[in-house]
């Protein structure tokens, strides 16, 4: 029989429990029938959670000296907090407080008044039970190293970036390409306003650039992360440029001269030429170039050199390595952003097949000022204007055999394309789409004004593009087919190109950055939130944030909106100087451990390591979230987690199955001790 | 390698030239098909519309006799329509055991029993392509067909629905087109290379029908195809049969062959045309066929696109 | 019996195959010491006494005995009884005493079914009138008694007290020496003996710690039966999908089945504070099959799960291969023919 | 007992998940039988075999084990190692007699709190069929059997 002396407080919550739970009853009960097992107080109470209830257990511990208090009331989730304060305040250990739910479990989804009473005896019997073997935990503070990291140089990137530096705390922004700007730098005008993106962007890039907070790490990549929230270690491989940033001024004499030009895959989508030594565009944020090597002449076959003999400043080191340097970071910000759905798998559009086919992104190019046709909108040869073009929507969006969600961004894009086609040829415009979905500020003002610009819209899906002319009329132009729902007929229409608005899809290495951060991501690879409306820009894991379309598909203001939430959470973090952790935590009996190391890749947190010396492995209490996997699954019980051991919750379950159920009625026995 | 075999009605009758070419190619490819014994109509494309259960007991006692007769359970249906009825008939029951049930009530009369699964049946092509395999093929090429410029033509059944995932791609598949650049032809893109030959709308409604068979030779003599191979006994029987047809009917005047895809391999493997049935067709691939260089064409290298002209899209990716 | 004042040596055999004994008979010429040492008050295998001598015997006669073999029979039960009685220290002796060892898989089963096993169905027995031992027989002399047979082998300590216990089946020799050595000082030199209740003769860490095969961090995709697979020498036969129940067992026996390429059986039982030795083993070798991860469909995932745990073809008895009788669920719940609801 | 049977449950909840069903299930006043009781653990990665063989053994007739979707584990990927650990147990299980009705796995989003109290309502009928599992009696079975005082004491005994 244990030394504790337990409270045992049982909630009316006006009727809610007691409309339904013999209270009464069940506090005499538990004074009486648990004597044995340490209860020296049970009283019932109206209202447990109010001050008055609150105060009766700070009195009774205060004067009764309880070591242990069971509050048998609502669910934890709603008062675990607000028992646990009040024993605290009574100078008791706020982990000594065991809250059991008779009124979620209990009154609320039984009618059965005796068998519900019952149920509560048992509950309470086992809370006791299992509150006599709790012990005395305090939080773990740790501090939150000011400096954030954020991965992805996007408009999402860059805002939380600017938000955190401005604010006075150093940032570490990391890009995988050459510059910052992501796919917004790639687009000409912006919907629906239809100011240009280049020059609300590039400024915000410029300051990125020079800003004194900010290390700017681009044509880099994060290998790996280890430690905990505030206290995050993070390697990051600066990939070679071959071009020493100290010398280079970016007078771009380099990419001039050199003589191997290639498909820009990345900044021009395919559309366009780049050098071998380059950097993706005029406003590339840094302006320092660099040598992509798959191509360079020189690394392909030694001899070139070209931009090194014309380099002014002599910047040019083909001998320049991969540098790997490590960082200290207190919170991370995830804004890896997405890849453009590959329109070459729906085969029956033509893309890649029939020239003049084009993708979203390859048009965005087009009618950009500074892209391959200096914002003409022509045909694949480069010369012949359209004078019909049919933008095809949800290209691999909204459509089981690729992706079921819709990726939001395409109606307004369609919409801006078939705009800029009348502004700037004239020609005619045929849309086809599903639903057109223009929620938002000015959108839908937008697609007034496109109506009567005059653009044709046939809702239908697609059915092919071909280059099979069937019908005079036909010949020399891709012919769109397609079943307007709205009239109900099978459309054929003729047109110099078409356009494919192609879906945004999670960036393809999507699942292994996840894994690498310990985050988690959805079935297609979209970064999981914490919660869906509540916490839009936390994850689950303690001081990782996400922000942009890495989370899943958004246009521009959303993105600089969760760049700027999620910057406003590292700062709140940082400001705060340290977190405190739920001490439910395991850790590891170091004499019991073989090292057998069964455990050590159990830890989706990397909590566990193994101790080469020792030979036991080791649980980090930091990075540890409690989740109790390892304790289950250690052979020889070398692990035990506070709160949740085998002792506490065989000792609940011992106390539930004391008082047995015994028949349809309700009428109750009370079953002799089980020995469990 | 021993496959069942089911040659389906009209590789008896209008087809022969199929049945006699496959069996030419079949053993130097180390193939041997074993014809199942007592096999009957598989309904083609009709039976099923008027009465399902009669279709699906139909097609189904060939694939018990099949899973009777031949050990590995693998059976080869060189026909399009047979083809897909055994294949979607066994896919159907074993989606619906109600479905079995009844079919096996009606197949007891006859004293047998299908159990759903147990057939696996296949395409010519498939067998053709993925068991013996490109490199295997192009082996056994001792004619290449050089210079032959081909259209390949799938028709609609092979690649629909896409339930086994038979096909790369069954709006724009490409097996056929593999098989023929491995014969040393050359493949002009065909557009309309799954789209209908118009099955038995010739029986029905003869402007339908005609409208889509003139589809086909249009777009395959726009793309100057010297002929038109195919895999499936009605494709082939509506484009050779019917282009007089077509030629009366619209004024045009096409010429433009039908071959099966075994004839073609069997001519690259170096056999005569006598033995592939070739000569038998309507519109006489002769003229095609003597386009046949004995030397690979020398290729003039794609002139570079005038500078101002965009790139094309690279062929990466899934595509 | 000698009153020389020499310390009093029992060594009992209940439900057990003998290999204790011999075991007792492996510490080689020390055996001289232990007869120096000791009188002998019981053993059966290597004296001649009855149970009456025992029951004559003063109550804690016996300064030590060993008792070995598990709880199969009355005979076991009232033995173990008499024992308990007339000892000063009563040391549960091997896994079958212990935890019910391989004895105690019969526990999957029921009495019935073993005597149909033992004594109709099996190849080797010619037993035409189907013939099954009887706890009374009635012959023209009178009734012949048998004990009568469990249908639940029990471990020692489920019907007396234990005050120690040495696992193994059999404990290794020097485990045993080093035990007598102890006890014959603390009878001799009044030195210290170990708290009551407690495991002696072996490891308080897995075996594991003994083992000298490389560990690292564990997947494993399919699992092989020894017969399967020639494992590498230097490495974890668990990482290499062999079954061993090392990481659950204690330590004590120096790692023997690993160090010759075949995983621990599990013969010294769990470690301390398990309760269920299978259950132990169970959650830690399926926690590090490599199937499931987030994006896969359950189905799928289940599907692979089945085919992995197909190749543990006997799951319960390969990890309650030795502890059944100290097991949580002690035995399987079958009917009069061994035949279990669960496995319909 | 002439009453109808009553089973008792015991259910393991995710303190993410399943439990927070339980709560809306409260919330929503979804009644459900009365025959359940439930065990809050942080997660479903956390159940040791041997609470469900003490619940078993413990005078439960059958346990419920419940947690997030596959894929939707508060802590990633834990609940797989729940389902790994319950396809072996499941197996050892049968091995032991237990019948497969009498311990399940249940996944159960926060917001399932109808389909939490539908699958125990279901789970409560379906082990109510089975009847009683008594381990208690099973494993005292056969072994009942006191031994006379007169034997260990030596008096008269036969053989």
């Amino acid at each position: 029989m244990t030394e504790e002396r337990i409270g045992v407080y049982v909630c009316h919550c006006g009727s809610n429990i007691a409309g339904v739970v013999d209270v009464e009853g069940v506090a005499e009960w538990a004074r009486e029938a648990l004597k044995d097992r340490g209860v020296v107080i049970a009283r019932d109470n109206k209202f447990m959670c109010s001050t008055l209830g609150q105060e009766l257990i700070e009195n009774d511990i205060e004067k009764e000296g309880l070591t242990r208090v069971v509050v048998a009331a609502c669910s934890p989730h709603l008062h675990e907090g607000t028992f646990r304060t009040a024993c605290q305040r009574a100078g008791l250990n706020p982990y000594l407080c065991e809250l059991v739910s008779i009124r979620e479990h209990v009154s609320w989804v039984h009618k059965d008044k005796a068998v519900a009473t019952q149920k509560a005896k048992a509950i309470i019997s086992g809370g006791v039970e299992r509150v006599a073997l709790h012990e005395p935990l305090e939080p773990l503070h740790v501090p939150i190293h000011s400096s954030t990291l954020i991965v992805g140089g996007g408009i999402a990137g860059i805002q939380a970036a600017l938000e955190i530096a401005d604010s006075g705390y150093p940032v570490y922004l990391v890009e995988r390409e050459p510059s910052i700007g992501g796919h917004m730098a790639q687009f000409d005008k912006t919907f629906p306003t239809l100011d240009c993106a280049a020059c609300i962007l590039t400024p915000k890039m410029a300051t990125v650039g020079s800003h004194p907070n900010i290390n700017l790490l681009t044509w880099s990549e994060v290998e790996q992360v280890d430690g905990y929230v505030g206290n995050f270690t993070v390697t990051i491989r600066k990939k070679a440029r071959y071009v020493n940033t100290d010398l280079c001024t970016g007078c771009g004499i380099c990419e001039e001269k050199c003589p191997k030009k290639v498909v820009d895959e990345v900044f021009e989508a395919g559309l366009g030429y780049r050098k071998a030594v380059y950097t993706p565009f005029p406003q590339a944020v840094p302006k320092y170039p660099v040598i992509d090597v798959d191509n360079c002449t020189y690394f392909e076959k030694g001899t070139c050199k070209a931009c090194e003999k014309f380099c002014p400043t002599g910047a040019i080191d083909f001998e320049q390595e991969d540098e790997v340097i490590q960082v200290e970071v207190g919170n991370i910000i995830l804004a890896t952003g997405f890849d453009l759905f590959d329109a070459r798998r729906i085969s029956q559009y033509g893309y890649g097949r029939l020239a003049n086919v084009f993708t979203s992104l390859e048009f965005e190019r087009m009618c950009n000022a500074a892209g391959p046709t200096n914002g003409e909108i022509v045909l694949r040869d480069g010369v012949t204007k359209p004078e019909s073009v049919a933008i095809i929507h949800c290209v691999g969006s909204r459509d089981k055999n690729y992706n079921n969600y819709c990726s939001v961004i395409c109606c307004m894009a369609s919409l801006k394309f078939a705009h800029l086609v009348e502004e700037r040829t004239g020609a005619e415009v045929y849309n086809f789409y599903i639903d057109m979905r223009t929620a938002f500020k000015d959108y839908d003002e937008f697609y007034q004004r496109v109506l009567e610009e005059g653009a044709h819209f046939v809702r239908g899906r697609v059915a092919e593009v071909t280059d099979a002319a069937r019908m005079p009329g036909e010949e020399g132009k891709l012919i769109v087919q397609a079943e307007d729902t709205l009239i109900g007929k099978q459309r054929r229409i003729p047109v110099d190109m078409v356009v494919l608005a192609a879906g945004l899809e999670p960036r393809h290495d999507s699942k292994e950055v996840a894994h690498k951060f310990g985050i988690s991501c959805s079935a297609n690879g979209w970064f999981i939130e914490k919660h869906p409306k509540l916490d839009p820009v936390a994850t689950m894991t303690e001081g990782i944030f996400i922000a942009g379309v890495a989370q899943g598909p958004k246009d521009i203001p959303a993105s600089v909106a969760q760049g700027a939430a999620a910057s406003a959470r590292v700062l709140g973090r940082i400001q705060q100087g340290e977190i405190a952790l739920e001490p439910v935590r395991a850790s590891v009996i170091e004499e019991r451990c073989s090292g057998c190391r069964i455990c050590n890749n159990l830890c989706p947190f990397n909590a566990i390591s193994f101790d080469e010396e020792k030979k036991v492995s080791v649980i980090n209490a930091a990075l540890c979230q409690g989740c109790g996997t390892c304790v289950a699954a250690c052979p020889s019980n070398a692990i035990t987690g506070t709160q949740f051991s085998n002792e506490q919750v065989l000792a609940q379950l011992n106390g539930l199955l004391m008082l047995n159920v015994a028949n349809g009625h309700g009428a109750v026995t009370e079953a002799e001790r089980v020995p469990a | 390698m021993k496959y069942g075999y089911y040659p389906g009605c009209s590789l008896e009758r209008n087809a022969k030239a199929y049945h006699q070419s496959a069996m030419a190619v079949a053993p130097l490819l180390g193939l041997e098909f074993v014809e199942v014994e007592d096999w009957n109509c598989c309904g083609a494309t009709e039976v099923i519309a008027v009465d399902q259960m009669a279709a699906y007991a139909l097609i189904a006692r060939n694939l018990a006799l099949a899973a009777e007769q031949n050990g590995n359970g693998h059976l080869v249906a060189p026909c399009s329509a047979c083809f897909l009825n055994l294949s979607k008939a066994d896919h159907y029951m074993i989606e619906s055991p109600e479905l079995a049930e009844k079919v096996n009530t009606a197949l007891a009369a006859g004293d047998l029993h299908y159990e759903p699964g147990t057939v696996k049946t296949s395409h010519l092509l498939q067998v053709i392509t993925e068991a013996v395999g490109l490199e295997a093929i192009a082996e056994k090429v001792t004619k290449p067909l050089y210079g032959l410029r081909v259209a390949p033509y799938y028709g609609c059944l092979i690649v629909r629905p896409g339930f086994e995932k038979k096909y790369d791609d069954y709006e724009y598949p490409t097996v056929l087109d593999d098989l023929m650049k491995t014969l040393g032809s050359e493949v002009v893109d065909f557009p309309l290379k799954a789209h209908c030959c118009g099955g038995h709308m010739t029986q029905i409604s003869e402007p339908v029908a005609m409208e889509l068979i003139r589809r086909l030779l249009h777009n395959a003599a726009e793309y100057e195809a010297d002929l038109i191979v195919t895999l499936c006994p009605m494709c082939q029987f509506n484009l050779d049969a019917f282009q007089d047809n077509v030629n009366k009917y619209f004024g045009t005047d096409y010429h433009i062959p039908i071959l099966y895809f075994t004839q073609l391999m069997g001519l690259a493997f170096g056999l005569s045309p006598d033995e592939l049935g070739i000569g038998t067709e309507f519109v006489s691939a002769r003229p095609a066929l003597d386009k046949i260089l004995s030397e690979a064409p020398t290729k003039e290298k794609p002139k570079r696109p005038p500078k101002e002209a965009l790139p094309m899209p690279s062929l990466g990716g899934e595509g | 019996m000698s009153e020389n004042g020499k310390p009093k040596f029992g060594m009992y055999w209940a439900a057990s195959c003998g290999g204790c004994e011999i075991a007792v008979l492996n510490i080689g010429e020390h055996i001289l010491d232990v007869d120096a040492v000791f009188d002998i008050a019981l053993w059966p295998v290597a004296a001649d006494f009855k149970y009456e001598d025992v029951r004559n015997y003063p109550d804690g006669y016996i300064d030590i005995c060993l008792f070995n073999g598990a709880i199969r029979t009355s005979e076991n039960e009232e033995i173990a009884h008499l024992l308990r009685k007339k000892s000063k220290v009563l040391v549960a002796f091997g896994s079958c005493a212990y935890e019910g060892c391989i004895p105690a898989l019969s526990n999957f089963t029921s009495k019935e079914a073993t005597f149909k096993a033992a004594y109709l169905d099996n190849p080797s027995t010619d037993n035409p009138d189907g013939v099954l031992p009887q706890t009374v027989t009635e012959v023209p002399e009178g009734e012949l008694y048998l004990p009568e047979f469990y249908n639940t082998v029990k471990a020692l300590s489920d019907v007396v007290e234990v005050d120690y216990t040495i696992p193994g089946c059999p404990p290794e020799p020097h485990q045993i020496w080093a035990v007598l050595q102890a006890v014959v000082a603390a009878l001799t030199q009044g030195a210290e003996l170990p708290p009551p209740g407690s495991i002696i003769g072996a490891g308080n860490v897995a075996l594991c710690e003994e083992c000298e095969r490389v560990k690292s961090e564990k997947i494993i995709e399919r699992f092989y039966r020894p017969y399967e697979i020639t494992p590498d020498p230097e490495i974890c036969l668990l990482e290499q999908g062999m079954i061993c129940m090392g990481p659950a067992t204690r330590s004590g026996c120096g790692a023997l089945c690993p160090k010759v390429g075949m995983g621990c059986r599990g013969c010294y039982g769990p470690l301390e504070g398990v309760e269920d030795h299978g259950a132990r083993m169970l959650t830690a070798i399926a926690s590090v099959i490599d199937v499931g991860k987030p994006g896969e469909s359950e189905d799928e995932i289940n599907r692979k799960l089945e085919e992995v745990l197909d190749t543990i073809p006997d799951p319960a008895g390969t990890f309650y291969r030795f502890s059944m009788a100290r097991s949580i669920l002690k035995r399987a719940k079958v009917n009069g023919d061994g035949h279990k609801g669960g496995a319909q | 007992m002439t009453e109808q049977f009553e089973p008792l449950i015991i259910g393991f909840t995710c303190n993410w998940c399943s439990y927070r069903a339980a709560d809306l299930a409260g919330t929503s006043r979804k009644q459900y039988p009365p025959n359940i009781r439930l065990i809050r653990l942080m997660c479903s990665g956390r159940l040791s075999p041997e609470f469900v063989l003490k619940a078993l053994q413990g005078g439960a007739d059958g346990v419920m084990i419940t947690g997030c979707h596959p894929g939707e584990c508060h802590y990633l990927e834990q609940n797989f190692k729940a389902l790994r650990r319950f396809a072996l147990l499941k197996r050892v299980l049968a091995q032991m007699g237990i019948e497969p009705e009498r311990v399940r796995l249940v996944w159960a989003s926060a917001a399932e709190g109808v389909h939490l109290a539908q699958e125990i309502t279901d789970m409560v009928e379906a082990v109510r069929a089975l009847g009683p599992l008594d381990w208690a009696g099973v494993a005292s079975n056969g072994s009942a059997h006191a031994i006379p005082a007169a034997e260990i004491v030596g008096e008269e005994v036969s053989a």
